[in-house]
């Protein structure tokens, strides 16, 4: 019985940071329409962003986020006016390609510069015992950041000018640009911002494990699923996506041979998109 | 035009080792330059490299009267088997290769090996220790590791002298390699009368590997044994430090036999792998080095100590040279009838290969030990040879003690 | 039909690939092969992709569907090829239409992610089921091509085998181009809405063109597969392959049969040499990236796109 | 007695808001009802109930007696109803002929591909548009997405036609042009026509009846007189006392 519960515990601690994954590729979505298959390749920068700040640049890898996400802005925005703004407003197929390829590029260099060996990020926290179990201290720590992140994301949005044009931007773009909003630099901050999460996010779960640079695309098939789970381009449902996510892992786990995982979660993600394609956690909508 | 030619002939001698070499012999292989089994892979193409350096330096390959230099061509699989058999088709058909290597893993191995029935070239297999590809009927594929059904039986006869008692979880990588040998090791701890309490494998891909710990705490299970290769396995060592599991025993497959699992730290003590070769073993060798000699070999060049990929990838290459000087032909037929024949000690340990019809070239001849990683006196990590506890170096540390 | 100019283009086509072989000899062969089973992959997706507008991001499904079934009845039932081939492609299109009549109510985006997700559920629950050897997959014992002469002669009957499904590609994406069912499919590429109001069956029309071009890449995974010796899920669920194959369309140019087989053949030509080449096999992701990237940006139309934008009379002769 | 097309009070909202409430209406072969009302008053809406692009809330909607509420739009084309779009969607990678031939095809007729392309030339003489015949839809002026509309419509050979507001945005020419076409369309083939027209001079001389719509509901109907004397709608919608006689003075 408590084996049930430490698994669920453990599954919505790293739900919570599929969750702040997420939040990267749905604001992305939400704002410009487009579903970045640049997303794990952004997440595995941030890890490598993170390991080469705390190892080389001996930060602490907690104080090193903050220089991960501004990273991961600044790349976004670059990614965004070479690749992406081009191919905004035109059919899906090109702007998922155009991300696609953008994705190509950084696994091609980065496998050439960094290998495929898996890297470790070291760090030492003890953990929490609940009996024979123990809950791993960086686990928990990194729960609790991507939860503040993702307030802080919310309290952005809502609460300050720039957040709010981003939000009119989504819900209309034409609109927005009629009050004046310059939406392609809207757009352009969207998209850093998407993706310095991204980076945040992968730098998190480099402090939970190895990766290399082709970890990103399992996180990348999480965030799909945790997206479609909270419906694609609300930011506050991914993260309850992602947990929702965490907790089915958790709970389901304990019965379930841990390779049937996988058969589960991408089967009931292709079941909610058909059923509920607007998400979950979205109750009245529109039209 | 006659000086011309005798001074670029002197110049010539001058420089390179003199000796006139009749032909090439070309070896194709495919390794895992990039993709997930890139660690796991590079070691056994060092290993492959040395020799044939080695090999060129003393004159080649002698065939009959003439001198064959070793030549390789090699391509990077990415790790991914739909490219293996596109790689190896061109290795055979455009590079006029005269023999094969095998990639690396038994996964790409399998995919690989069919090149060499449909083509009628020898394929030196190693790090492929699954045995299912020697069954369907081949001709030309020899294998040089000890088939993935035996790859657990040191750890579990060490489990069985010790703590006889034991509760043992078989946590394993769901693919071609670990499964085999997770079915072997079932049925061999059966055999032993031991209690086998989890039997799961996990997602390749696998990360997290916290749900499946928290089952083996549920089972109440004493000893770990499982894994996969380099990927899975360092990051499943890492995580039952983390998880602070108290287990008495932990077996991994490959990943702590790769240098890089010192990198842990703390997580690799006390963590042991079944090893096709470890450094300190003592063989007597019927040709080759010794494994000192090739251990100094290896870390000269390569600055670390060689693990068995290394070894591996170094044996297929005195294996294969051995039997084409005994052939005296590059013929592959002869080759092959030579690799039959064959029964020899390397520094490897012993080679034979299976010569009935239904499981040709699997090899029966080699035996593997268990390894550990310990602390020498200073608190430095180390891989000691831990079992069969005769040819040891150190002794089991059992239980753990953290 | 006889006298349009591609028909017989098609025609030289699929001669070429019979022929060369013969004279070029066993490394023309396997190139070609490659090459046959990337332009058979490309074809069928232009049916979703070029003819209907649905982005299918997961059409690799099909082909590892069809090895996984057709390996399966070959070394478990132990049925003969050509039985596996047609058991195997009439499943897939059944389970195809099944699967086509849910997903294909998504649209868009949506309905891309959905292929995602079928691969990879699929690719997982293959992993798991022992029936098909879970992750070992299965092995192909070498007396199953003792029919066909021996694994020798067995890679000249499955090389000519391939070549019939391309030219049942070609052929297949020329008729239904110039067929009265095309005509909808472009309708609902255009704009599925407006076809609707046109009368166009969306919804039914949809679901059989998913399920028509699941036939011949299931049937190309049973040769692949059966010519490759082994299957295992990794290996026939690769998402990476179906994105390839979108690659393949777009560089060659979508909408076209010409420009979808042009394309499958240009990119096994073009990775071949990057694979290869000393200088680029530790940049040929960049390079086919960046490529691609420049494709998306500046050339929509891929190579038959271009050659159109040139050449007017193309457009006539090249379809 | 069984109307070409017969509706029975459809109502439909949208969330919160009441697009179209209890409208009733029929039609009867050879007959043009202009539909005329405010910007928001649910004309659009209307036709997309009747056409089978969104299902009604409530309501009935019969086609020569056969029940087709809430059917697909597809099927309610069988039946032998085509529509026009207020916002052109011409597919607009595909030939003018191309297009025609869509509606051709997939029209009530269900044509054969040959055939359906003679038929689709026809109908292209008919609209004006036959000497565009192979240029890309997306290439034709706003004027000719219009005509291309009516032509895609009209390729089907229905028995009803909808006409959503195809003289919006065209200059006098065109609008004369495109009268000519309607007119000739009732001469040659005598099926109903049911326009949503903001341009009262066109709907009042073309429409043998007349309905307005204000706020979703049915505000009168009747001949083009009765309805520009009707009070209600002289106040609701015209506005101008006087507007009758300008309107009624026919060029």
């Amino acid at each position: 019985m408590i084996g049930i519960l430490v698994s669920v515990i453990n599954g919505l601690l790293l739900g919570s940071i599929y969750g702040l994954a997420a939040i990267g590729l749905t604001l992305i979505f939400g704002v410009m329409k487009v579903i970045n298959l640049a997303h794990g390749a952004m997440i595995a920068l941030g890890m490598f962003a993170l390991y080469f700040l705390a190892t080389s640049g001996g930060m602490n890898p907690y104080l090193a986020l903050p220089l991960v996400a501004i990273g991961g802005f600044v790349g976004g925005v670059a990614v965004y006016w070479i690749g992406v703004h081009r191919v905004i407003g035109r059919a899906e197929l090109m702007s998922l390609l155009a991300t696609f390829a953008v994705s190509m590029i950084i696994i091609g260099l980065g496998t050439a510069l960094w290998s495929t060996s898996p890297y470790n990020v070291q760090i030492n926290i003890p953990g929490v015992a609940i009996g024979n179990y123990t809950i791993p201290g960086n686990h928990l720590v990194a729960a609790v950041i991507a939860i503040l992140i993702a307030a802080a994301l919310y309290l952005f949005l809502f609460y300050t000018r720039l957040g709010k044009a981003i939000r009119a931007v989504a819900s209309n773009r034409q609109a927005a640009e009629l009050m004046g909003i310059p939406s392609t630099r809207v757009l352009a901050i969207a998209f850093g911002i998407g993706i310095g999460i991204a980076a945040v996010a992968g730098a998190l779960i480099a402090t939970l494990f190895p990766f290399t640079i082709l970890s990103g695309g399992g996180y990348e098939l999480k965030s799909f699923v945790v997206t479609v789970l909270g419906g694609l381009g609300n930011p506050a449902g991914a993260l309850l996506g992602g947990l929702l996510l965490g907790f089915i892992e958790g709970v389901v786990s304990p019965f379930v041979d841990v390779s049937w995982t996988p058969v589960i979660e991408f089967s009931l993600f292709v079941v909610i998109l058909i059923a509920f394609p607007m998400g979950l956690f979205r109750v009245g909508r529109g039209k | 035009m006659k000086k011309l030619a005798l001074s670029l002939l002197i110049s010539a001698s001058l420089t390179a080792p003199a000796i006139s070499y009749a032909k090439d012999i070309v070896i194709g292989f495919t390794t895992s330059e990039t993709g997930k089994l890139n660690a796991d892979s590079t070691p056994q193409l060092q290993g492959f490299e040395l020799w044939r350096d080695q090999v060129n330096a003393a004159g080649g390959i002698k065939v009959g009267n003439d001198h064959y230099k070793v030549k390789f061509v090699k391509y990077d699989d990415q790790s991914t088997a739909s490219r293996v058999q596109q790689l190896y088709v061109r290795l055979v058909t455009q590079d006029n290769a005269n023999f094969l290597f095998s990639p690396y893993s038994s996964g790409l191995t399998a995919t690989a090996a069919i090149i060499s029935e449909q083509y009628g070239k020898v394929m030196i297999t190693t790090g492929a220790a699954e045995g299912k590809t020697y069954e369907l009927g081949n001709q030309y594929l020899f294998q040089m590791y000890t088939p993935a059904n035996l790859y657990l039986a040191s750890a579990l006869d060490a489990v069985k002298a010790k703590d006889p008692g034991a509760k043992i979880a078989l946590i394993y990588e769901n693919g071609g390699f670990a499964k085999a040998v997770a079915k072997g090791a079932k049925q061999y701890a059966g055999k032993l009368g031991l209690n086998v309490v989890m039997d799961e494998a996990y997602d390749p891909s696998t990360t997290d590997f916290s749900p499946i710990l928290n089952k083996v705490v549920t089972s109440g299970a004493t000893v770990l044994i499982g894994g996969g290769h380099f990927a899975d396995g360092s990051t499943l060592a890492r995580q039952l430090h983390e998880q602070n599991m108290k287990l008495k025993m932990i077996s991994l497959l490959v990943a702590p036999d790769v240098p890089k699992f010192v990198e842990l730290g703390d997580a690799a003590y006390g963590v042991s792998v079944p090893s096709q070769w470890e450094p300190e073993v003592k063989f007597t060798p019927d040709f080759g080095p010794t494994a000192a000699q090739f251990t100094k070999e290896y870390k000269a060049r390569y600055h670390v100590t060689p693990g068995y990929h290394a070894a591996g990838g170094y044996a297929s290459g005195i294996v294969l040279e051995h039997a084409i000087e005994q052939a005296g032909s590059l013929d592959t037929d002869k080759v092959a009838a030579a690799l039959n024949k064959m029964n020899a000690t390397t520094f490897y340990g012993n080679i034979q290969f299976a010569t009935d019809k239904s499981d040709h070239g699997l090899q029966i001849g080699h035996d593997m030990v268990l390894a550990q990683w310990q602390k020498d006196s200073q608190g430095k990590l180390g891989k000691q040879v831990v079992w069969p506890a005769a040819a040891g170096t150190a002794p089991l540390i059992y239980p753990i003690s953290k | 039909m006889l006298k349009k100019p591609f028909f017989w283009i098609m025609v030289a086509t699929v001669i070429a690939f019979v022929v060369m072989p013969i004279f070029g000899g066993i490394g023309v062969r396997e190139s070609l092969f490659l090459a046959a089973v990337y332009m058979i992959l490309a074809l069928n997706l232009n049916l979703m992709i070029g003819y209907t507008g649905y982005v299918n991001f997961g059409s690799i499904v099909f082909f590892g569907l069809g090895g996984t079934l057709g390996i399966y009845a070959i070394t478990v039932m132990g049925w003969p090829l050509w039985a596996a081939l047609i058991g195997a492609a009439v499943v897939v299109a059944l389970l195809a239409l099944l699967l086509g009549l849910g997903i294909l109510r998504l649209r868009g985006a949506y309905f891309a992610l959905a292929t995602i997700g079928v691969v990879e559920a699929t690719k997982s629950f293959v992993s798991n089921f022992d029936p098909f050897g879970g992750s070992t997959g299965m092995y192909i014992s070498f007396s199953s091509y003792k029919p066909l002469g021996g694994p020798r002669e067995a890679l000249w009957i499955v090389y000519f085998l391939v070549i019939a499904v391309l030219a049942a590609s070609l052929l297949l994406g020329y008729m239904i181009k110039r067929s009265r069912f095309g005509l909808g499919l472009f309708a609902i590429r255009e704009d599925e809405d407006a076809a609707m109001v046109l009368g166009v069956k969306a919804p039914l029309f949809k679901a059989i063109i998913y399920s028509v071009s699941s036939i011949l890449p299931a049937m190309a995974g049973v040769l692949f597969f059966f010519k490759n010796g082994v299957i295992q899920p990794d290996q026939a669920f690769e998402l990476t392959l179906s994105i390839e194959a979108i690659v393949m369309l777009m560089l060659g140019g979508q909408g076209t049969v010409f420009g979808a087989a042009l394309g499958g053949f240009a990119y096994e030509q073009f990775r071949g040499y990057l694979l290869t080449s000393a200088t680029f096999s530790n940049f040929h992701l960049v390079i086919a990236g960046a490529l691609l990237l420049l494709i998306v940006l500046f050339a929509p139309g891929g190579l038959t796109g271009w050659l159109h934008e040139r050449w007017s009379l193309t457009r006539r002769v090249l379809e | 007695m069984t109307h070409l097309i017969n509706v029975e009070g459809v109502s439909k909202r949208f969330s919160g808001v009441q697009a179209v409430n209890g409208v009733s209406f029929y039609m009867d072969e050879g007959e043009i009802l202009g539909l005329i009302g405010p910007n928001g008053a649910g004309k659009t809406t209307l036709f997309n109930l009747v056409s089978g692009v969104i299902p009604p809330d409530e309501g009935r909607v019969t086609m020569l007696g056969e029940d087709i509420t809430g059917m697909a739009p597809y099927n309610v084309v069988n039946r032998g109803l085509a529509r026009t779009h207020q916002i052109v969607k011409p597919l607009n990678d595909m030939t003018v002929l191309e297009n025609v031939t869509v509606g051709a095809c997939f029209g009530r007729e269900k044509l054969q591909l040959g055939k359906a392309r003679e038929h689709a030339l026809k109908v292209l003489h008919t609209v004006g548009l036959a000497d565009r015949k192979d240029v890309l839809a997306v290439h034709l002026t706003i004027a000719g997405k219009k005509r291309l509309e009516v032509a895609r419509a009209l390729a089907g050979n229905p028995r009803l036609l909808l006409l959503d507001e195809v003289l919006a945005g065209l200059n006098p020419t065109e609008v004369a042009g495109m009268i000519e076409v309607i007119r000739t369309v009732r001469k040659e083939t005598g099926i109903g026509i049911l326009m949503i027209e903001h341009l009262m001079q066109a709907v009042m001389s073309l429409s043998d009846r007349v309905m307005v719509l204000n706020f979703g509901e049915l505000l009168a109907t009747g001949t083009p007189e009765e309805v520009a004397n009707h009070p209600h709608v002289v106040e609701a919608y015209l506005g101008d006392p006087n507007m009758a006689e300008k309107l009624m003075a026919r060029q």
